[in-house]
């Protein structure tokens, strides 16, 4: 029975979505929203303990290996459902689905995280990823709701198709899909490399959707700004951790397209620091930014890659980049959190931001503190992890490529504070918003920029989840 | 016999056409085909390949795409209804220009 | 305040100045406007009185203690050649200095007392003039040349503010920035030249008899191996520099006939008696370093004998009382250099001495007849005034006649003569500096006894009303023309019988420096002395001629009235010379055109500089960009089949790479 | 532990500020005075402490980065956090009526900027370093930002993209550094005395100088980076210009002393001749165009430049004279242009313009506050008596016995000093009166005190430099250059006085001071 131990927070929360998805379609009063909430973040937490405990256990080969990294991720991933729950009050009308839909994201991010073999790959980015199109199409009753689902899903549908055939013609070229026979046979070149790096191309493709890595970035502004802002947070952080996290097993791929990766990483970077520059809507300047972060990430996923498996170094490199979600999740999440309370069914511009001082000055401090952290200013967690992912990766080599990362993240300062600016700076005359205020968020909230400081000042509490 | 290189020609071509159509098609409906046909494009591929290297992987793992393909079409049309109704269209470059606000 | 052995200490003597100025700056608000008058009188007379205790110590112990050196703390050290202590060090030509600066200044306080009397400012005057007593005081009495500059650029401070004491005309306010930036000039080339020195010899003046050493260096390796007179050429060139800006000398004259916009008492301190001799102090001091280098000497001479001749001729046609005062004490100073650089420094000193009498008086007393004709300064308004200020026209009368160098019977006329007399016949000396010292002495005469015969003789040329001056702006004149009458006995030279008693003093100051006369026939002396003499008398009868009440023809002719003439009247006069002497030669038109309006226009485009090119760079890179973040953005338009052609685009892209590199 | 006091002080007293606001205005305002006087008060503990060896305050950080809190206070160190909180105090004092809008949040601002400088001087960890460094920017850009006048968020934007895009070159640099001792297996640390024992090879120290030198040099600034200096100036309330003049930009100065010049001394002595070029260049043209300007703050920000370009001038010429006259120099631009700056700020709440053109004969309604900008506009100039006389004189000194054409140079630049200062004190207090300035006050007590505590300062560094160049030689003095020419006198003092006078001295009981009659007498001749 103990090998199916590891497959129980993922059992737990398929239970768990099935039966929230059913039990809110019974009552869709505040009782049955409530109900369904916390039985919602029940599920949760037991699986984030199965999560903690599967790991104890043997493994066997299989799809999905327990690594230390795959549960630091997955507790995360676990943390971030939890926080969501936590923080966004249950929608309105059916809150079961929004719940349901919430778990089976996480799903879909706990099999990315401990995915070792390319097919559940797949399925891991798949099943995120039909969650998040529902998602992100929640308020259907408002048009952008709908236009952005659609764009969402017409181009991950796109890109999975890129990764779907990419991933046939890496199997093409090794027979097989798990991670480390791959590795065995590669370091023993057989004659179908071609296709193989063919494949592994069309596979940075699909991966490199789902990160927003440009050129593949185009559809984040739209789709962000469309979804609800607590889906966009997700979307932005945990969604692209969790991808980053089934990518970090695969580095031998990549030791011979690290020029791609370079170019690649060099052109996110500055192109997502240079589309915000003048942006007037926040939300899409958070996606810009999510882009900007990927950009850094890859810094470090290139310095992974040019480590080669050197062990120290990589575990070194892994517990940066494991350190950077962590401290990106933190910002983007609660940045998009506060943003969300200001929506009110229609296009939130910056200017609105001006009101949030007067009307709930905690939010507009909130705010502040994740922003600065974006921005990557000390004493927050976003200036120490990007501080550790750039030393690593100059450790590695890449003096060249972590300037373009900081000349980029100087770029990128701008609009950060220009958002500062309309929350600190600007007359509050004339702006008229309304502001959702819900008790519990304001607490969670508090909590995360706490430890968005604190964390930015004693990493290691982040560390030792590793 | 066919060669399994053949199959995996055709399926690329099939891909390629299907990406072109994702490219030159504006209406929603005939984009979530040419998806389909990127998709099925890769399932083929696996097919072959399942055969060039004699095992079934590449045919279990034909059998996963299957329902994501579906599913995604089922969402997908759920929203072409809503896009219908909300847009009065399917084209997406019309859809795109409409100004909200 | 004496030391154990009977030494007085020197220290009070600024000490009590520098207590009434911060007395009347700190507190005097809250009290009678009267008092900080009484204060600034108060803290100078103690001042005063104690360097008449310091006096009576050096003189009564004779050459036991020449010189009393008080250092009281390390003030800069660590750094290399910048080397000092705070603190004193008076010799006779310390003792000397301070006892004009503090008798002078005192007496001119007195006087200000009352020529103040219900002035807006009077706080802050005597607050600044108490100050400027003790910033002249450290000048002199410094231990060292670094210590020295501290006074010096706070008597330059004071200078500034005093001359826009009346800060509201924008005329005083130009005046007192141009006195002050053309003294800071020279001031930049004195820090240098003590710079120079501390790398030498060091900065303590009992250091300073090291250059005779520095002279014999082949070369010193720290100035780019220059032989060691070539630099103390240039080390006294930047004093000399220095020395100029402050005592107002060729070509840094320009500044001190504006100066005259500060209230006459000042002018009479400051811009007389005191402070524009600073620069003969220093080159006393500096004695050692200019007799190694005979070229520097002649530098000094010929800049003092220029200057003197320079200030003469301005002096003849100005028409503002108080300029040609100015340019009286730009002449006289210019001899006292002549003095020095001719390498008689007793006589040199000597010559500030009687001059620090009479200048000081012959302002106090223009103050007087200014202030008894409600602020009229032009001298063509002005006549007959004998009658009604009879005690002020004699102190007047004694102040030019020294001036003027009236034989025999005035100070001036022996300080003056010995100068001429030495630069006749001393080793640096020549005779076409003497003729030219000469002649200069037979104009100062004619604008001397100009100014008498205009001011005092004569009649009334417009209807005023002069009130009696009070008690307080007489007496003070008196004791000072007193002095300018008797103080040339002092140094009555052998051939007059005398014994040179002046110079005999100086000599442990100077020493060997002090340049003999090479000639020693009495009869010699006795008939350029006559000579000189002679010169003056012409001079008076050549006024007379031309500007006594005989003749009714004011030379040269004014194309307006005499009357109506300003300072900054362009071309008052209808002989293109005249015009150019009024305007002091044109320097300062020059300097204004050259230096101020380049400035000007420099400063302008530098700020153009600023904010078009090195700003504008910047701007141009936030523009590209801008233009980076345009172009990204007319992408994101939110047609999806836009977005997957960028897609697929990348794929290509990444195929191909796959494909190539490899 | 009372470094980390320091700290910790003035992050406590942020938070009770940001409570306070929620009593009273003038709570607040009571809060930070007091909490800054505190500061002061272990300033100056450090400051007395110091002369006994250095301060050490290290508590494990990142152990397996290498990086720790490591705080240490010599000499150097010991007299910028004095400057630091003596500023702290007056920058209170300052704000007492200027700021009335959301006095709380201004207040948690001001304490955390002190917070982020102090950790900059006092850091020996390259990290700690950097993490004060950018501590530094969010609390300026809020007060310029949000107290500032009319074109605040430009000049807030533009304070901010200047120094953070040039800090990610110093980073970079600091990281190299970094990666370099660690490969050389040498131990990955941050720890600076560390870092610089690395033996980077000849090109290595040129780049690494380089990064380290743009992230200083826009900070200090240097010309041609300067420019965004007069417009957050300009702008900032007068708190923010006083803080910014007066010690934000001296951690530039700071950080080429204690990291830039340590991890790549050859490279340094490479750099030179073109800082000593850049200084010079500042010197002279922020000089220039300060005398250009029309407003007031924006004048005193020229005069910065060209002030700083002869602390770096002091700093490059590689010798005792010179680095004394270069700190000395950073105190007393921190007095001085602080006290041009509280004036300015002072005019502009009476006056609500900074247009020196409109002002004139200020004095008239205000003697008290024209004494202390005719103070004030005299020390800028470089009048003895002031400290910056003896700084500059000890720069030039320094740079003259580098090379004696660039000391008359630097000596020149005195006049024009001159040139801007009067014409900022004449034009404001002197000249006819140009507006009917009725309601024109004359200075409130606490701007007097502010003022005062400033002008003493001066004074003190300006009879008594050793107040500051003394600490300089404190344990550890290895920061003092040893190198270049040794300044000898070419005539020694004995030699030249030769047989001159046989001189008596004597103790004398009257004075405490190191003081001493001689008297001079012609004993031989």
């Amino acid at each position: 029975m103990t090998e199916y131990l590891r497959y129980l927070p993922d059992l737990l929360l398929g239970i768990g979505g099935t039966t929230t998805l059913l039990l809110g379609a019974w009552r869709e009063d505040k009782a049955g929203r409530d109900f369904v909430r916390w039985l919602t973040l029940v599920f949760l937490a037991l699986a984030g303990a199965a999560a903690f405990y599967a790991a104890l256990f043997p493994q066997g080969v299989s799809w999905i290996v327990w690594t230390p990294l795959a549960k630091a991720f997955s507790l995360v991933f676990i943390s971030v459902g939890i926080w969501v729950v936590l923080c966004e009050p249950p929608p309105p009308l059916r809150a079961g689905e929004w719940y349901a839909l919430l778990q089976f994201a996480i799903i879909g991010m706990l099999v990315l995280a401990r995915s070792s073999n390319l097919a559940a790959l797949f399925l891991g980015i798949e099943t995120l990823s039909l969650a998040l199109y529902v998602l992100v199409a929640f308020r259907y009753a408002t048009r952008t709701a709908i236009r952005g689902g659609a764009l969402y899903l017409v181009l991950a549908s796109f890109a999975s198709a890129f990764l779907g055939f990419g991933l046939a013609l890496i199997y093409t070229a090794y027979g097989t899909l798990d991670v480390t026979r791959i590795m065995q046979i590669q370091e023993s070149p057989t004659m179908l490399t071609f296709l193989g790096h063919v494949g592994v191309g069309l596979f940075l493709v699909g991966a490199g959707f789902k990160l927003a890595a440009v050129p593949f970035h185009m559809w984040a502004p739209d789709v962000y700004e469309a979804a609800p802002s607590v889906v966009s947070g997700i979307i932005a952080s945990a969604s692209k951790g969790a991808t980053l996290a089934a990518l970090l097993p695969l580095v031998f791929l990549f030791t011979s397209h690290t020029t791609t990766l370079y170019v690649i990483t060099v052109i996110t970077v500055i192109a997502g620091n240079l589309l915000g520059l003048l942006e007037q809507r926040p939300k899409r300047i958070l996606a810009y930014s999510s882009i900007a972060h990927v950009g850094y990430l890859l810094v470090g996923y290139l310095a992974l890659v040019s480590a080669r498996g050197e062990s120290t170094q990589t575990s070194h490199i892994q517990e940066a980049i494991f350190f950077y979600v962590v401290g990106y999740t933190l910002a983007a999440l609660g940045a998009f959190a506060v943003l969300g309370q200001l929506e009110d069914g229609r296009t939130l511009y910056l200017r609105d931001l001006r009101g949030l001082l007067k009307r709930h000055p905690l939010a507009a401090w909130l705010l502040m503190v994740f922003v600065v952290s974006l921005a990557g200013i000390p004493p927050t967690v976003g200036f120490l992890s990007k501080f550790y992912l750039f030393l690593e990766a100059v450790k590695a080599g890449h003096v060249g490529l972590v300037l373009w990362a900081l000349g980029g993240s100087a770029i990128g300062v701008f609009y950060y504070t220009r958002i500062l600016a309309q929350l600190f700076m600007s007359a509050t005359e004339g702006v008229e918003v309304k502001v959702q205020r819900d008790r519990l968020r304001d607490v969670v909230l508090t909590a995360t920029a706490c430890l968005t400081i604190l964390w930015g000042m004693t990493p290691h509490f982040v560390f030792a989840l590793l | 016999m066919v060669p399994a290189e053949h199959a995996l020609i055709v399926a690329t071509i099939l891909f390629c056409l299907g990406a072109i159509g994702v490219l030159v098609r504006r209406n929603f409906l005939f984009v979530l085909m040419a998806i389909e046909i990127m998709l099925n494009a890769a399932g083929l591929a696996f097919v072959a390949a399942s055969g060039i290297h004699g095992q079934p992987d590449g045919q279990i793992f034909f059998l996963f795409i299957l329902p994501v393909a579906a599913a995604e079409v089922a969402i997908g049309l759920a929203l072409g209804v809503l896009l219908r109704l909300r847009y009065g269209t399917l084209d997406l470059w019309q859809i795109a220009q409409t100004r909200e606000d | 305040m004496i030391y154990a052995d009977g030494t007085p200490m020197v220290w009070p003597i600024p000490a009590f100045a520098l207590l009434g100025a911060v007395v009347i700056f700190v507190f005097s608000r809250w009290w009678a406007p009267r008092t900080a008058g009484k204060i600034a009188c108060t803290a100078v007379g103690i001042s005063f009185l104690w360097t008449l205790v310091v006096a009576a110590h050096l003189l009564g112990s004779g050459a036991r203690q020449l010189a009393i050196h008080e250092p009281l703390w390390t003030w800069l050290s660590g750094a290399g050649p910048v080397d000092a202590k705070i603190g004193f060090y008076v010799d006779r030509l310390a003792l000397v200095f301070a006892i004009i600066v503090s008798g002078v200044g005192w007496l001119i306080h007195l006087y200000s007392y009352a020529y103040m009397e219900g002035d807006e400012g009077e706080r802050r005057f005597f607050g600044y003039l108490n100050l400027f007593v003790f910033s002249m005081l450290t000048l002199v009495m410094a231990d060292n040349a670094f210590f020295m500059f501290l006074g010096w650029e706070g008597v330059g401070a004071c200078s500034f503010l005093l001359i826009g004491h009346w800060y509201q005309k924008s005329e005083n306010c130009a005046a007192a920035q141009k006195a002050f930036l053309v003294t800071r000039l020279g001031d930049v080339f004195l820090i240098l030249g003590i710079l120079i020195c501390a790398l030498l010899v060091g900065v303590d003046y009992t250091n300073l008899v090291g250059f005779d050493k520095v002279r014999e260096l082949p070369q010193v390796d720290a100035f780019g191996h220059l032989s060691g007179k070539t630099v103390l050429l240039i080390a006294g060139l930047f004093l000399l520099a220095g020395a100029a800006g402050k005592s107002a000398q060729l070509p840094l004259q320009v500044w001190l006939p504006d100066a005259m916009a500060g209230p006459t008492p000042v002018s009479a301190l400051i811009h007389a008696a005191t402070m524009v001799t600073a620069g003969v102090y220093l080159i006393a001091r500096f004695h050692q370093l200019f007799v190694q280098v005979p070229e520097l000497m002649a530098a000094v001479a010929l800049v003092g004998v220029l200057t003197a001749f320079y200030g003469a001729t301005c002096a003849i046609v100005q028409t503002d009382i108080k300029r040609v005062l100015a340019y009286s004490t730009i002449s006289q100073i210019g001899y006292m250099i002549l003095g020095l650089g001719v390498g008689a420094f007793s006589l040199g000193v000597f010559h500030f001495f009687t001059h620090a009498f009479y200048k000081a008086l012959l302002f106090l007393a223009a103050g007087t007849v200014i202030h008894s004709l409600h602020g009229e300064q032009n001298i063509f308004n002005m006549g007959g005034l004998k009658r009604f200020l009879p005690r002020t026209y004699l102190a007047f009368l004694a102040g030019a006649a020294s001036l003027a160098g009236f034989p025999l019977v005035t100070a001036g006329f022996f300080s003056k003569d010995g100068i001429l007399w030495s630069a006749l016949t001393t080793q640096f000396g020549s005779v076409p500096i003497y003729l030219l010292g000469l002649f200069t002495a037979l104009l100062t005469a004619i604008y001397s006894f100009r100014l008498v015969f205009i001011v005092f003789f004569g009649e009334q040329r417009k209807e005023i009303h002069p009130h009696a001056p009070s008690s307080l702006l007489e007496w003070p004149v008196m004791i000072l023309a007193l002095f300018a009458v008797v103080a040339g006995y002092l140094n009555l030279p052998h051939a007059f019988g005398g014994g040179a008693w002046w110079e005999h003093f100086f000599e442990p100051v100077f020493k060997e420096a002090e340049a003999r006369p090479l000639v020693h026939d009495g009869a010699k002396e006795l008939l350029a002395a006559g000579a000189s003499g002679l010169l003056a008398l012409v001079g008076i009868a050549a006024a007379w001629k031309l500007y006594g009440p005989p003749a009714r023809r004011i030379v040269p002719e004014p194309v307006i009235a005499a009357g109506e003439i300003q300072n900054d009247t362009p071309a008052p006069y209808k002989s293109p010379l005249a015009n150019l002497l009024f305007a002091g030669w044109y320097f300062d038109r020059l300097y204004m055109r050259v230096f101020v309006r380049g400035f000007k226009l420099v400063a302008t485009l530098a700020n153009l500089v600023d904010n078009v090119i090195v700003d504008g760079f910047y701007e141009l890179v936030a523009l590209i960009v801008r233009g980076f973040h345009a172009l990204l953005v007319f992408f994101q338009n939110g047609r999806t089949s836009r977005y997957a052609l960028v897609m697929l685009f990348g794929a290509v892209a990444i195929t191909t790479f796959a494909l190539m590199w490899r | 532990m009372i470094l980390a006091l320091l700290i910790i002080v003035l992050l406590v007293g942020a938070v009770l500020c940001a409570l306070a606001d929620r009593v009273d205005r003038r709570v607040v305002r009571w809060t930070a005075l007091i909490i800054t006087s505190v500061d002061l008060a272990l300033a100056i503990g450090v400051a007395t402490l110091v002369s006994q060896g250095p301060i050490v305050f290290r508590l494990p950080w990142l152990p397996s980065w290498g990086a720790s809190l490591h705080f240490e206070a010599d000499g150097l160190a010991a007299l910028m956090i004095l400057l630091t909180t003596v500023l702290g105090v007056v920058a209170v004092l300052i704000s007492w009526e200027e700021i009335e809008r959301r006095s709380g949040a201004f207040h948690v601002w001001l304490l955390l900027l002190q917070v982020g400088i102090l950790v900059v001087f006092l850091a020996r960890d390259a990290l700690l370093f950097y993490l004060g460094w950018e501590l530094m920017l969010i609390p300026l850009f809020f007060i310029i930002g949000i107290w500032g006048h009319e074109d605040k968020q430009r000049a807030a934007f533009k304070f901010l993209l200047f120094t953070f895009g040039g800090s990610i070159f110093m980073l970079l640099a600091l990281l190299y550094v970094y990666v370099r001792h660690l490969n050389l297996g040498m131990g990955g640390t941050f720890e600076i005395e560390e870092l610089a024992k690395t033996p980077l090879s000849a090109s290595e120290q040129w780049w690494v100088f380089l990064g380290l030198f743009i992230g200083f040099a826009v900070k200090i600034p240097l010309f041609p980076v300067h420019t965004w200096l007069p417009d957050a100036h300009t702008q900032a309330p007068t708190a923010g210009s006083l803080i910014l003049a007066g010690v934000l930009l001296k951690t530039g100065v700071y950080g080429l002393i204690r990291l830039a010049i340590p991890l790549a001394p050859q490279a340094a002595e490479a750099f030179a001749p073109l800082i000593i070029a850049l200084s010079l260049i500042g010197i002279y043209y922020g000089a220039v165009v300060a005398f250009a300007q029309r407003d007031f703050k924006r004048l005193v920000a020229y005069s910065s430049i060209s002030h700083l370009g002869f602390v770096v001038l002091g700093l490059f010429v590689g010798n005792a004279a010179g680095y004394q006259g270069a700190v000395l120099q950073m105190v007393n631009h921190g007095l001085a242009t602080g006290g041009l700056f509280l004036l300015a700020g002072i005019i502009q709440h009476r006056a609500h313009t900074r247009n020196l053109e409109v002002f004139g004969g200020l004095w008239k309604y205000a003697p008290a506050m024209g004494a202390f900008l005719l103070f004030f506009a005299f020390a800028s100039l470089g009048i003895p008596g002031t400290g910056n006389f003896i700084g500059e004189l000890y720069v030039i000194a320094g740079t003259f016995q580098l090379h004696h054409t660039l000391g008359a140079l630097a000596a020149l630049a005195v006049l024009f000093a001159a040139a801007y200062s009067l014409k900022l004190f004449l034009s404001t207090m002197h000249g006819p009166t140009a507006r009917p300035w009725r309601a024109f006050k004359d200075l409130h007590i606490h701007e007097s005190v502010a003022l005062g505590i400033l002008c003493v300062g001066l004074i003190a560094v300006g009879l008594y430099p050793k107040l500051v160049t003394q600490p300089l030689y404190f344990p550890p003095d290895r920061l003092v250059p040893t190198t270049g020419r040794v300044p000898e006198r070419v005539i020694r003092a004995e030699a030249a006085r030769g047989s001159l006078s046989s001189v008596s001295r004597m103790r004398s009981k009257s004075f405490s001071l190191d003081h001493e009659v001689v008297l001079v007498s012609e004993a031989s001749k």
